[in-house]
């Protein structure tokens, strides 16, 4: 371990704009850490907003023992277009689907309006669906969570 | 006046139509693509939508989504900024077909000056001078040969469907435009899929001389003095003046009566420039082309004239009368843009786009500072470069290159290169002091400094 | 002209100092406490020098520090700014001594509008209204009831040595009177160190409006329009205002007349601001006291006059005669700035210093910031609050109060606290927009809050 | 790992805005951290500043087995106030001390003229002059070190 692989290490930091990098190896141990800059704690009025968070559950994992990690995977599906969600072909028929059932590959799961089109959206997997995120009629924006997916 | 619009747009422009719509009441929707979302515009509209990727044609360019943004938000009129769909006739017919309101001009406006052709056919018959030239697509040597006889050597050949310096040959004698015509005839083809070249009169060392122009839908058009826009590189404006120091007060009323009629002739509607080239050697000047959208540079005639072009673009849109006539319009002192982009000036302009680490903007007196950047802002490498614009003004030019040159002194950006620097050099350097520029300025500075390494 | 100066302050008002000198080609010396190393000053200046340790005392008030701090680096003249040694004449006349040209009246001037009795009885001799009372020191009680039934009650006990609200007592009846007189001797004693108190006429709901002026050495004498700055709270001005919209042409002639007749008899020279009590009622204005020195609010002034006053200053300083007379000042529409102070408004108005780690500045058209901080700056604990003054124009009242609330919503100081809620609320309080305010609207509004809750 | 080593991973951290540093190897560890300061990176254009980087490595040490530290330790004398540096009583005497000499506590070190008047500034400990950071008739701030003392 010398200067030089230091300077390659904070390098790596800059093009990568990592804030900390520590390197464990046999029996020495580099830690480098960088001034924060930024926006923390500010927010912005966004509405429509995509579930940020909803990605952030989609793949917890609980620590501990490594052989024994416990993973629960989800899949969100999210609106390729901006306009408003709606449940069934019309306000007289069923919903598409419902929570709890089995969705298959190209099966049409709702329909987005825009621009006085009905947009049919299909799934591109196949799973149960756990949530639907948006309520019916209501309006999305581009790359919302629609729905969250067990995949099976 | 509406009670709510959408800016179809982003960065500095999307803020200062928020700002005057805040300050008139008006609620705000801003729309972003993805790469925008930590972006001010998001953060200081009322709502905001994602509409799309990071990519324009994905996002800023992206109709449909803007539409239906639109129509889910429940807005009257959509304000296009500059740039992107702004010039587009075929989106303002969109919004019209969709009962929005398109702030700008009509399509048929917008139609008739993006062909320039036509828009230099009709100004001429308004009575506007323009430059020497045939008007006729020139479709063989011998046309080209005549036409270079007629009016004389240089020529310069340009596509007609062109634009940014992009098909343009400057021709000195029969040699060069025989063999030019080709070239700018294939270049015509490869960069606007069509072929059709012009050719006129070239003017050796022109300014570049615009005139803003506001118009309501009844017919009554205000002319808001001329813009200098003669520091250009590569066609692109880095520094904008009102008033120019070419231009006197013989010529400026010159230019706006004329201008006036050219407005009428048409039944031009809402904010637009026209743009002039000026020979200084002999005082002519002759209309280029003309924009139909509000400018980059609109702040150096506000400090001038007092007037916020925003506000009074927006009232005239929903149907208001100007409130003030040609008379009302005085111009009041010396007003100088700098325009900030994240380009390295010290390395042929290459873009620099990154995180913003440090910020200090200048304040204080007779500054102005348009911006949507902050400390820890990331400059995204999928737009234009532009991110400040410096404005200052002064009781006279040279005070105005003065709080120019003290407010780029206290700007600092970091670690993105920036052409602070570069606006810097221009403060000192005497040939702009003096005034003594045209549109090669830029070109022959940037020569002379590479000679002098 | 001077060729190189020193500022003697820190903060907002040394950038603005140094801004002034960048465009008038004066070389610029910041001096500064352990604690501004990172401050904007320092890094604006031409050069900087460390003169003590953070505490105000050993390093802005600070004079054989100061003084050799001239010396070494060779100014020809010192500007003190507001606050610090800004009023004290000792350190004009060590100026004076040193060679050093003071920016800023005669120590003769310092001296006499420094004590408040004497400032008084000149100006009253000078023809300026002051308010019903004793000119003379009240020794005993029956002198105090004597003065109380002349003049009628209510009236106000005020140390002679007094300032900033301290040892005063309003006074109702003969019974408060007595009982008040110990007190408010005891606390001048206490405050002051000196037990003198004199007797006046209570305003009940006054306004505070002061006139701005500037003289240069050959007797010109200038007014440039009053402000209103009745928005304070415990006599801390938080928001001023130019014009007045309790002061219309009449008044404002009449003040601006005695103004000028009140400095002419004590021959002032530099800027200066005449303080009035306006009794709305009867619209009768009375002489308090004057400030011999630049004022925090002066951009108020600056926006309506398009006076650079720092600059006048500095002139007249040199020995210039002012350019303009009485007849070349004209008001152009109304300009208000608010004080954005690192104080917890809804915390009983508690200091909140600390560092800055997002920082959002507004920006756009018709506004002005001055502010010396930056995102990573460390408000320090050692000095004032005052991080900011944010100042807009419009072209009257209404437009100014709509820019500045779009300006306050755009401004982001985080995370310490700031006044920025509290201007926030204030443009949109109602009384406020009417103009109807006293120098108890403040005191008022927060108690009503606080029952409020 | 010696000081020069340690000299250049403080560059390091300098150049690249960093906040801490720490390398652990084999029975050695060093860990290095800044007090985040305004700007990394800019420069205030300070004409006498105090010399920054000196104070830096003025108690640098490296932690880890007891009986094998590295340490260094100098003392700065820093100029009590704002004037000008003189290094003897007049133009013809002798300066007051020389680099190499061994100075005591109360001995007169150098004068500083503020305001016209000569004020003698005294050690107030006992050790060698390693280095005289300031020339002769230079102005000094306050603050600015002035000797570089290898105590005794």
């Amino acid at each position: 371990m010398n200067i030089k692989e230091i300077k390659e290490m904070i390098n790596l930091m800059n093009e990568n704009g990592l804030a900390e990098l520590e390197v464990e190896k046999d029996d020495m141990r580099i830690r480098l850490k960088k001034t924060a800059t930024g926006f923390e704690g500010t927010q912005a009025p966004i509405i429509y907003s995509a579930q940020a968070p909803a990605a952030g559950a989609a793949n917890l994992q609980s620590a501990g023992q490594p052989e024994e990690k416990i993973v629960i995977k989800t899949v969100e599906i999210k609106s390729p277009m901006v306009g408003t969600f709606y449940r069934a072909p019309n306000p007289e028929a069923p919903p598409y689907v419902e929570i709890g059932q089995v969705i298959e590959p190209g099966q049409v799961i709702c329909i987005i309006e825009a621009m006085k089109l009905m947009n049919e959206i299909k799934s591109e997997i196949k799973g149960k669906i756990l949530e639907i995120l948006v309520d019916n009629a209501e309006p999305v924006e581009f790359g919302q969570s629609l729905f969250l997916i067990d995949p099976l | 006046m509406f009670s709510k619009i959408l800016i179809a747009n982003r960065g500095e422009i999307a803020l200062r139509i928020i700002r005057a719509c805040h300050e008139m009441g008006i609620r705000t929707v801003a729309v972003y693509s993805q790469a925008d979302r930590n972006s001010l515009h998001v953060r200081f509209a009322d709502e905001a939508i994602c509409i799309g990727q990071a990519s324009s044609t994905n996002s800023y360019l992206n109709i449909p989504a803007i539409i239906s943004a639109a129509e889910i938000t429940d807005v009257e009129a959509i304000h296009p900024g500059y740039g992107f769909l702004a010039e587009n006739a075929h989106f303002a017919e969109i919004c019209q077909s969709c009962k929005i309101n398109f702030i700008g001009p009509t399509p048929e406006n917008m139609r008739l000056m993006g062909d320039k052709m036509a828009a230099r056919t009709s100004m001429q018959k308004a009575g506007l001078p323009i430059v020497p030239g045939s008007r006729a697509i020139i479709k063989s040597k011998d046309e080209a040969l005549k036409t270079a006889k007629s009016i004389g050597y240089p020529v310069i050949i340009k596509a007609a469907a062109g634009g940014g310096g992009k098909g343009m040959r400057i021709c000195h004698n029969d040699l060069t435009l025989v063999s030019s015509l080709l070239t700018a005839q294939t270049e015509a083809e490869a960069n606007f899929g069509n072929s059709s070249v012009y050719i006129e009169k070239y003017i050796e060392r022109p300014r570049h001389i615009e005139v803003q122009i506001i118009a309501d839908r009844s017919g009554h058009v205000v002319q808001l003095g001329e813009r200098d826009c003669s520091i250009q590189r590569r066609h692109q404006k880095l520094l904008e003046e009102s008033p120019s120091p070419a231009v006197d007060s013989k010529m400026r009323r010159k230019l706006g009566e004329m201008v006036l009629k050219g407005m009428k002739s048409i039944n031009y509607i809402s904010c637009g420039t026209i743009e002039f080239l000026l020979d200084e050697k002999t005082g002519n000047f002759y209309f280029m082309e003309m924009n139909t959208r509000i400018q980059v540079e609109h702040p150096v005639t506000e400090m001038v004239t007092g007037i916020d072009l925003i506000k009074e673009q927006i009232r005239v849109a929903s149907g208001e009368k100007l409130k003030f006539g040609q008379d009302d319009v005085q111009l009041r002192g010396a007003a100088i843009e700098c325009r900030i982009n994240a380009e390295d000036a010290d390395n042929n302009f290459m873009p620099s786009p990154g995180k913003i680490e440090t910020l200090i903007l200048p304040g204080g007196p007779n500054v102005r500072v348009d911006t949507h950047i902050y400390a820890g802002y990331e400059v995204p490498a999928y737009y234009d470069s532009l991110v400040a614009k410096l404005i200052v003004h002064g009781n006279n030019r040279q005070e105005a290159i003065r709080t120019m040159r003290r407010a780029l002194s206290e700007f600092y950006i970091a670690p993105i290169k920036t052409t602070i620097p570069f606006h810097l050099k221009l403060m000192d350097n005497p040939l702009f002091k003096k005034g003594d520029i045209s549109t090669h300025f830029v070109q022959d500075l940037l020569a002379n400094e590479s000679k002098g390494e």
